[in-house]
């Protein structure tokens, strides 16, 4: 990258399963707020602005209007990308390469809770033509990915289930955590089925919050910010619209983003060059099958990897510390953003009680949801 | 600005039509191919690609970016979606030039679709949830209201009638005879405009512009990849994009202030300026006739209240100093919102390397711009290009 | 150069009519959360009043309220009630709904407008209608007052103005 | 830099209702319109065909998104296939519980190098493994409409 982008700060407000006393220009205002005092800047200065949304999240047809007033973006370049958040920290940095902008901001944020027909604005995702008339949950294209990842690497449902119980468990030392627990695997394997082999505990819940990130150009971040967190690479990838053309059983789309990334944050070795990983783990089995198609580990090892406790918080390839969406909630398209905030507290040493020792780089990785195949992937480093 | 420099190198564009049989993944494939096969290249040359395609509720399709994909050729691509209401169509080339004067990537394919018939009762119909859903919701509005409200504000300001108005309509659909993508190029009469059925007065049907189904797309690159590519490569030589505040009704709409910061952004960049002298073919966004005449004043190509004027005059002509809308524009080539902007855009492209046939204006233009604007009176994305 | 034959196939509404189609009626229902300010400014509504947030930054009085002032970018700082009355910035009159259906030939056209209210700052304006006037008495600049449902209908919405009229 | 005042009493706490009004009537598309004509009239399955990438799309699709070359060779598959993977649904598209769990599965037509998502015979749940064979059951032909549900389910064959 020819010029470097650094976080200069991360505001953060919710993470809540409902935020019933804000409107969602009052939640996201709090966030804001919260970022731009730890820059120490007003929105002025700010050269552009990004949001991820989704129309259908915000209820309205056209949700970008509705974005900017909360932000101070009045009369400014305002961009809503409707992909994930991680994909709009690409853009931004793309932003500040390109010459055009010294300081950007992105945001992005959920409420879910306002949704009363989640399910239905979820399936209104399938192809009308071809699946949608099924009627059937949406969840069924995770049913069928997670059942061909369990034949195609022998990984069993007992080990996913190990997933939410580590992921469950991590999130009790996070105060900004709506759904931490402390499960067992027979706890999550009793769960009521939704599209076997995922059942209710195996899905991460949703959860209401807004993240705001303050992105400066390397002069200007150093001016704010004595110790930064450096972008180091950004990846994005879709494999397909289609159900009927897509690899089951495997994430393409998570692979080629993190090519990307890899090339440009100069890893070779990801397993032993990266020190934490906040991966997708919208489902559970994702989280594996995210771990193997960012190379971190070989096609059916995470599992060995799981079952030998090297990705707990004590393990040598931390995954997930933040409690992940599964602890922590799953935020709609400001989901990628609560796995960034974790890298940037950590490389910041900012985590308390699961700060992990001596940590230099991190890489987050979200994807969209059923029935997408969209990944994003963002590599941090504090050197 | 040490950005990299962007070129468009090809386009393509589907016929813009009132109801279309192919799906949207379709549509946006026809028009990628097109653009693809225009510039000799195929998916293999592309490294990204930028999807701008507007309300979902229009393809009625949730996450609309990600079901286009396919189409677009996002196969196994980083492949993203942007959307800022009408304005998508021009933002479009705004956000592959990020792409590529980034350094990121050195070519790009940009493609805008839009499919409005799915939607029922009546595609007008899924415009009533852009107001905001506590305040106006309640009071059964429709995009129509806010354009009548603006039109009647501007002329009000400045003296016109909607006789002055009405002229934009017969210039652009005049043109439009010519465009071969056109849904309503026809020869009308300012009478006609007049007594056409009143909607929402000031606003009457040949004041409108059609909803369409269509899609669009250009390829853009950065200098090296140009060259091997073709000998007039078409440069994208400013970028600007301005969003005011939602709350639109304590704003007064007869001047739209963010079109101007817009320009003034890519002008700065292009090195404009006094964008009435030095451009010389513009596409200002024409969803309604007076639409016309507020977008170039807003993008200073005329001092305020004088568009009507220099419309009478014929300085708007193909023939005219200043031509405004050669393609025929939104009224008259039609209205698939996102594609619209991107088919501006391709006209740019068309008549600074001499292409543009029928449409083609007199002398060696060289400098041109395209503007698009949406959401509640709010946002405006302009792009200047030069050969 | 664009060739003559481009790619798209139109369809007629006989053709689209006599295709077979897939038909969906999506249920997409939200309930959005009002929070303090918009919930405080129904709930005057209701109480047939119209009520406004101040800033001392810019001295601005906002309707709708908002908690913070998007200019300065700082919290603001008091409720204020403004006026029931106000001035017809634009206006217009229409005989389409907002699906494009027409209004029966008896139905009264609607008249939507932007009213600036009276008591908040210059230029300050909502979105509303006008009612019980002649669409050709209408004018910019004419002063109108709200004409509220009684108070046992009203809900705590915007409608609880039934409509602005000249005064 | 929060705000002068928070609701503190959930009673006050109001949420407003709303919807998005309209409704949809979507065309099958070029590739649909072919396939659904054909399954309707002769409930025959057809595919197209991408040369250059060797590529069979069932159901099928008038452009290949490998390479986006036009898909003008148009073949007929059987209504018999191999069941790459499935799942067993217990809620319906709202999140409502259905009265009997459904198995959705991915069915890879023979001939074809894609998969088709449908609805398994539900008496099969005992015989129900990946690999599986399985043949497509259609509505009479009267009854059929032209759609996905011209398709009853695919049942295993033993």
């Amino acid at each position: 990258m020819n010029r470097r982008v650094g976080i200069v700060s991360m505001g953060y407000h919710g993470f809540s399963a409902v935020t019933p006393d804000l409107s969602y220009r009052e939640l996201v205002y709090l966030a804001a707020s919260k970022a731009y005092a730890a820059a120490g800047i007003e929105p002025q200065h700010v050269d552009m602005f990004i949001c991820a949304a989704e129309d259908f999240c915000e209820g309205y047809s056209i949700s970008d209007e509705y974005c900017n007033d909360q932000l101070g973006a009045v009369k400014k370049p305002v961009q809503t990308v409707c992909g994930e958040y991680l994909q709009a920290i690409g853009n931004a940095c793309m932003l500040i390469q390109s010459g055009l902008g010294k300081l950007v901001v992105v945001e992005a944020h959920s409420k879910a809770s306002n949704m009363k027909t989640h399910d239905d604005v979820l399936s209104f995702g399938m192809d009308p033509i071809w699946n949608r008339p099924l009627k059937v949950t949406p969840h069924f294209v995770a049913g069928l990915d997670m059942h061909r990842y369990l034949l195609d690497t022998g990984t069993t449902e007992e080990q996913c289930a190990a997933i939410v119980v580590k992921n469950k468990a991590n999130a009790m030392l996070n105060p900004s955590a709506a759904h931490a627990g402390r499960f067992t695997v027979a706890d999550v394997l009793r769960a009521e089925t939704v599209a076997w082999p995922v059942n209710r505990l195996s899905i991460a819940p949703r959860a209401d919050g807004c993240i705001v990130t303050v992105l400066a150009e390397e002069s200007l971040a150093r001016q704010l910010n004595s110790s930064p967190v450096w972008i180091t690479g950004t990846g994005w990838a879709t494999e397909t619209t289609a159900l009927e053309t897509r690899r089951w059983g495997s994430a393409p789309s998570a692979e080629i983003a993190s090519q990307m990334a890899y090339k440009e944050a100069g890893i070779t070795v990801p397993s032993q060059q990266i020190d934490l990983f906040e991966v997708d783990d919208s489902y559970a089995y994702r989280e594996l099958q995210a771990l193997e198609a960012l190379k971190v580990f070989g096609k059916g090892q995470a599992l060995h990897a799981l079952d030998e406790g090297r990705l707990g918080p004590t393990g040598d390839c931390p995954v997930n510390v933040s409690g992940g969406s599964l602890g922590v909630g799953h935020l709609l398209e400001a989901t990628g953003a609560q796995k960034l905030l974790e890298l940037f507290l950590q490389l910041s040493f900012k985590a308390g009680e699961r700060q992990l020792p001596d940590v230099t780089t991190g890489l987050a990785q979200a994807w969209r949801g059923v029935p997408t195949t969209t990944s994003a992937v963002v590599i941090c480093s504090n050197e | 600005m040490g950005y990299n420099k962007v070129a468009c190198v090809g386009a393509g564009i589907t016929r813009f039509v009132r109801r279309a049989k192919e799906t949207g993944r379709e549509l946006a494939w026809e028009a990628a191919k097109m653009a693809l096969d225009s510039a000799g290249m195929t998916l293999k040359d592309i490294d990204c690609v930028v999807m701008g395609t507007a309300p979902d509720a229009f393809d009625g399709v949730h996450m609309k970016g990600e079901y286009l994909a396919d189409g677009s050729g996002g196969f196994c691509k980083p492949y993203m979606r942007h959307f800022v209401g009408g304005g998508t169509g021009v933002f479009a080339p705004i956000h592959g030039w990020q792409h590529v004067a980034s350094g990121k990537f050195d070519t790009c394919l940009v493609v805008c679709e839009e499919k409005m018939s799915s939607t029922f009762p009546h595609p007008q119909g899924a415009f009533i949830t852009i107001f905001d859903h506590t305040t106006e919701q309640a009071l059964g509005p429709t995009l129509i209201w806010i354009f009548a409200l603006e039109m009647n504000r501007y002329m009000q300001r400045w003296g016109l009638s909607e006789r002055d108005v009405a002229k934009v309509s017969v210039q652009n659909k005049a043109n439009a005879i010519d465009h071969p993508a056109a849904q309503l190029g026809q020869k009308i009469t300012v009478e006609d405009v007049l007594n056409s059925e009143v909607l929402a007065w000031p606003v009457k049907r040949l004041d409108i512009s059609p909803a369409s189904d269509g899609a669009a797309a250009i390829i853009l690159t950065n200098e090296h990849k140009a060259r091997q590519v073709t000998d007039k490569p078409v440069w994208v030589s400013g970028v600007g994009w301005c969003l005011e505040t939602a709350y639109w009704a304590t704003r007064d709409l007869y001047y739209p202030v963010y079109v101007e910061k817009a320009a003034k952004m890519a002008y700065d960049m292009a090195g404009i300026r006094e964008p009435d002298k030095e451009i010389h073919v513009a596409e200002p966004y024409d969803p309604f006739d007076y639409k016309m005449l507020h977008h170039m004043e807003g993008l200073l190509l005329c001092k305020r209240g004088e568009a009507a004027k220099l419309v009478a005059d014929g300085v708007t002509a193909r023939t005219g100093r200043l031509p405004c809308c050669p393609s025929g524009g939104a009224l008259g080539v039609g209205n698939p919102i996102a594609a619209t902007g991107l088919m501006k855009i391709i006209e740019l492209f068309l008549q600074l390397r001499g292409e543009a046939g029928k449409r083609q204006i007199p002398g060696d233009p060289r400098v041109g711009v395209a503007q698009a604007w949406g959401d509640l009176m709010q946002v405006g994305t302009v792009v200047v290009m030069n050969r | 150069m664009l060739n003559e034959k481009l790619p798209g196939t139109p369809m007629s509404s006989e053709e689209f009519e006599k295709a077979i189609t897939i038909e969906d009626h999506p249920a997409l229902e939200y309930a959005w959360d009002d929070g303090v300010a918009i919930g405080r400014y129904l709930k005057e509504l209701k109480n047939g009043r119209i009520v406004a947030r101040t800033c001392s930054g810019c001295d601005r009085i906002m309707i709708p309220p908002r908690m913070f002032c998007e200019l300065c970018w700082r919290p603001t700082d008091e409720w204020h009630f403004v006026k029931d009355t106000g001035v017809v910035n634009t206006f217009a009159v229409t005989r389409v709904n907002w699906d494009a259906s027409r209004r029966g030939p008896n139905e009264p056209p609607l008249m939507p407008a932007v009213i600036e209210i009276d008591g908040a700052s210059k230029g300050m304006g909502i979105l509303h209608l006008l009612g019980d006037v002649d669409p050709k008495k209408v004018k910019i600049g004419m002063k109108v007052k709200a004409v509220w449902k009684p108070e046992k209908e009203r809900t705590g919405a915007i409608t609880d103005i039934k409509y602005f009229k000249p005064y | 830099m929060a705000f002068t005042e928070r609701l503190t009493r959930n009673v006050d706490m109001t949420a407003w209702h709303g919807k998005i009004p309209v409704h949809y009537r979507y065309t099958l598309g070029l590739a649909g319109e072919k396939f659904f004509t054909a399954l309707k009239k002769d409930g025959k399955f057809l595919a197209t065909r991408c040369d250059r990438c060797g590529i069979t799309y069932a159901p099928p699709s008038v452009y290949c998104e490998r390479c986006f070359d036009a898909l003008d060779t148009w073949i007929e598959l059987p209504p018999t296939g191999t069941l790459m993977s499935f799942t067993v649904v217990t809620e319906d598209s709202s999140g409502h519980a259905l009265k009997e769990p459904q198995i959705i599965g991915a069915v890879q037509l023979d001939g074809a190098d894609t998969v088709l998502i449908h609805r398994i015979c539900p008496h099969c749940v005992d015989c129900l493994c990946p690999g599986a064979r399985v043949k497509a059951v259609l509505l009479e032909k009267k009854k059929r409409a032209g759609g996905i549900n011209d398709i009853v389910h695919f049942e295993i064959l033993e």
